[in-house]
């Protein structure tokens, strides 16, 4: 693995886990230039578990549409976790 | 017109736009916020939306709605920000020649906003703040 | 709320009487006069109802609805006299805690104001006044 | 047939009808205390041709309750002429 090929990523945070975090965004670093959501998911459970990402039915918007964990995403992409929603 | 608003949301201002001289029937749904939950008294709700992506998504719906129906206009605003008792959160309003076309079009809207759309409460109660339970998020 | 009346229909005034802090929904069916038929432009409509009888089914409307629906408020108002192109005349208006049923009431109550009230309209045109062909009114 | 059983009955218009009558009623007279409805459209179909009631749809209220032709009505009974609506 190259270390100049650390990435980072910015992930919006909304409602519960923005509240959570006391914070709009999380900022990671990831080893490559590109991760599945499947792997982001699994990053970001055991970097924070505060969030508790594994007791809440979270999915993933990638420039603003929600995307299944297959999907790679890469430093331009905007990537939001979007907890269960309740507007209306 | 769609969109996400801080602003207090006017019943008359929504009704003032939709309204068109060559049509005949508008159906609207007006949500409010109510003045209590299933635990006791509610004073207001906060509401917070991912606005990018709620305007992405109304324009959508938008468009599903000119496509599926034979309808003139169609309005659909969500109120962000903190919402009082009685105040207006979400408004969906169609005008149409035909009401048959302007109930399903209304319908319609406030259906796949709900499902939708990235929007969060959280309710202000005698008991403190609480967000509320979702669901997950239809694509 | 239901009646005929001689005045100006407002949506605001129609609103703020709907308008429940116990309830979420408010769904509403507005009725205006069209600028044209399908012969040209229309100027307005001479709206006549047998009003008693319009009263008495407005009533029966009103009492199926709440029936049939868990509904917290239900309001029907048809105009009659001379009404304006843009002009409101009919507004049938819901309020519930749940869309579902407020959506159904409506859509029930402008349906049966249609098919069992005895009212009667008259296009003023630019080809003259002609009283529009109606249907058989239903029990 | 009786001459003292002579009763009238007043006949509510509206719309078409109540313009082409340029009247608010119809006062007629029946041999008896009551008239079917059949009866009474035929009655009215002769009496008064000019308003075309076998040209149009109409029905019958009595007493704010639409009624179908079998029914008897009176003199105190409130009966009005429905030509086929238009409202909404």
């Amino acid at each position: 693995m190259n270390l100049t090929e650390y990435t980072t990523l910015k992930i919006r945070l909304f409602g519960i886990l923005r509240e959570k975090m006391d914070s709009d965004n999380l900022i990671i670093s990831i080893h490559n230039t590109s991760i599945s959501l499947k792997e982001l998911r699994k990053y970001l459970e055991e970097l924070y578990p505060s969030l508790g990402l594994n007791e809440i039915n979270i999915v993933f918007a990638v420039n603003k549409v929600i995307r299944n964990d297959y999907m790679n995403v890469k430093s331009s992409d905007e990537i939001a976790i979007i907890p269960p929603i309740s507007g209306g | 017109m769609i969109s996400t608003t801080k602003d207090t949301i006017y019943q008359t201002k929504i009704f003032d736009q939709i309204k068109d001289d060559s049509c005949g029937a508008i159906v609207s749904f007006t949500g409010l916020v109510r003045d209590h939950n299933s635990k006791g008294k509610v004073e207001g709700i906060f509401y917070e939306a991912y606005d990018e992506m709620v305007e992405e998504i109304l324009r959508n719906i938008e468009k599903e709605v000119f496509k599926n129906w034979n309808i003139k206009k169609f309005i659909a605003v969500h109120r962000t920000g903190y919402v009082q008792v009685g105040e207006i959160s979400v408004i969906v309003a169609v005008t149409s020649e035909h009401r048959k076309e302007a109930f399903e079009a209304c319908s319609y809207g406030i259906e796949n906003i709900k499902k939708r759309c990235p929007i969060w409460k959280k309710e202000k109660t005698q008991f403190g703040n609480e967000w509320i339970e979702g669901v997950k998020i239809s694509e």
